[in-house]
């Protein structure tokens, strides 16, 4: 009854399963012998699980097992007790996710209203946002976006899964366009960072 | 091209009524600023955010804040300043636009906070939404119990960018408040002196200038100074307790002598 | 090509995938609709995984997913990977990145504390820092700078990348209690008064 799969989908599988983070395909590769196919055993190992309860997934190009998403409500895994997101949280995590890459006052700017200081470090602290280099404007503000663990924690293979982000972009609402501060409305007082007066 | 005085009509009974007002004033607290008010506001209209009145809208919300006035609620300043802007877009709206003029027109005013109000209100549905998600933890696991395996790209060390940022934000912290500390220090306190002179007292029958009693060896010119400083403070005192005297001739800058009070 | 795996058996499966220890009939069962066929689903599962890269294993009762233990050499399994980097150790490169390039004693001026042996070593067995050349000085002593390794790491673009003091200001990290100050109740004025009052 031994091995009827082919060894080098084995070892692939043995590697994701072993393995305590997603993976991208570079490094599955130095773990493979030279020459391995590896994009074309994924493909192969990710049809092998598509319907089982345990499913090959990539998000943003790292591969990882997870247990099927039509589980959820049956799996009673004792979890650590989530914090609850403050709206402000949910509503600025949505505007990164949406808009990237934006400065924070770009942020306060679409929310009308400015940041208080813990909302960026818990997003930044739970992995999902990372500085993603300095806007060339003067001040040079840091732009902020989403992580790969972003991608992961909310089960999306890529930015262009994000819910209805189609929709939005045809929309015009995901265009980088002066809203009401410029019509004389005045940003929200933004304390320190009056770098990025842009305007 | 958005407003019109003829679409307003159409909303002339649609005005949000007094009780609506008086829940939003009483919620104030529940809202992200004035925008977030106005997207309550303009939600109440039961329109698509596209076709909102923004008249209606805009006096809507001055109802609101002559409302929170009236329950003398004290506002935050965006909210007075939202109010101003919305009192002047609702004159841009209504007056005739004047020619060649600079400024811009009511109706851009209007389309700008029009697509203020959808952005925002595209970004909390899509907050929902993500929120709604299958999230990793909650309803989406990883293996329990992963063996581990050594990953070439990754590095052996957990360490994340937060971490690194986070370290060195503790650690400027740190020394900004060290800072704080080592500044007082360097300077020779009133009740040093006092307790100085006090014991010199006994020993000071006859008038000896004031910088006699200087603690010796101080380093640094504010450091002395401040010693000088601290012990003609601590002779004043003592001389106030009656246990020394205190003489100055010549006026001002001229040496000042102590002695113990003859008793 | 959806689930002709039984729904039970795509469960169980999960369930033991996700488990962080081995679990027992009873803790199994615990976790199923009540009547379900453990001890059969079980057998069905591990004949499933016999022949592949993850196997089922019972030891003493005790249920788990475990590599095959023939791939164990390819895998090169170790049994702790992820070290957990002193705090020292966090700091020392945090300020080696902000300010290189430095030598060993001005990272202790900045620190205000020796360094203690192993610290400078342990970051440049990590691949993080490099030597930069000697300082011009008596002594002649050789400074530190972050590597290649290091911006891939972090994921930075360049070293202009990382935050600068307003940035990390404007995103909680200078602040005592950064999430507490968030929701509004961090009065972080306190603080620095009672400093200043015991003089």
């Amino acid at each position: 009854m031994m091995s009827d799969e082919p060894p080098l989908l084995r070892l692939l599988e043995a590697i994701l399963f072993a393995s305590p983070h997603p993976l991208d395909r570079r490094a599955i590769a130095a773990r493979m012998p030279g020459g391995a196919d590896v994009a074309g055993l994924l493909e192969q190992l990710r049809r092998h699980y598509a319907s089982r309860g345990v499913i090959l997934v990539n998000h943003g190009g790292l591969w990882a097992f997870r247990t099927a998403p039509d589980l959820a409500g049956l799996l009673k895994i004792e979890t650590s007790v989530e914090r609850k997101l403050s709206r402000a949280a949910v509503e600025t995590l949505a505007i990164i996710a949406y808009h990237q890459p934006l400065t924070r006052a770009e942020i306060e700017e679409i929310r009308g209203v400015a940041l208080s200081k813990g909302t960026l470090d818990i997003l930044f602290e739970a992995g999902w946002i990372r500085p993603k280099g300095r806007r060339r404007t003067p001040g040079r503000p840091m732009t902020w976006g989403t992580s790969e663990a972003f991608l992961d924690h909310f089960t999306l293979a890529s930015l262009d899964d994000l819910p209805g982000i189609e929709d939005l972009k045809a929309a015009g609402l995901l265009d980088a366009r002066p809203a009401l501060a410029s019509y004389g409305t005045g940003t929200p007082d933004a304390d320190e960072d009056a770098e990025d007066g842009q305007e | 091209m958005t407003e019109g005085a003829a679409t307003d009509d159409a909303f002339e009974d649609a005005a949000p009524p007094p009780d609506r007002l008086t829940a939003l004033v009483l919620d104030i607290d529940g809202f992200e600023g004035p925008i977030d008010v106005l997207l309550a506001l303009a939600r109440d209209q039961k329109v698509d955010l596209i076709h909102v009145s923004i008249l209606q809208l805009a006096d809507q919300f001055l109802a609101f804040i002559a409302v929170a006035r009236r329950n003398q609620l004290e506002l935050a300043a965006d909210y007075l300043v939202m109010a101003a802007w919305l009192a002047y877009l609702k004159s841009r709206l209504l007056l005739p636009e004047p020619r060649n003029d600079q400024e811009p027109s009511g109706a851009e005013m209007a389309a700008a906070l029009q697509f203020q109000l959808r952005r925002l209100e595209a970004m909390q549905e899509a907050g929902r939404q993500l929120m709604a998600r299958p999230r990793l933890g909650r309803d989406v696991f990883g293996r329990g119990a992963p063996e581990g395996v050594d990953v070439v790209t990754h590095g052996v060390f957990d360490v994340t960018l937060y971490d690194l940022l986070k370290a060195y934000g503790e650690h400027r912290r740190r020394i900004s408040v060290t800072t704080l500390e080592i500044v007082p220090t360097e300077l020779y306190s009133m009740d040093d002196a006092i307790r100085r002179l006090t014991e010199m007292l006994g020993h000071v029958p006859e008038w000896t200038i004031l910088s006699r009693f200087l603690p010796t060896g101080l380093r640094g010119r504010l450091l002395r100074r401040s010693a000088l400083a601290a012990t003609f403070l601590a002779s004043l005192e003592l001389a106030r307790q009656g246990r020394l005297e205190v003489r100055q001739e010549g006026g001002p800058y001229s040496p000042i002598y102590l002695r113990s009070s003859a008793q």
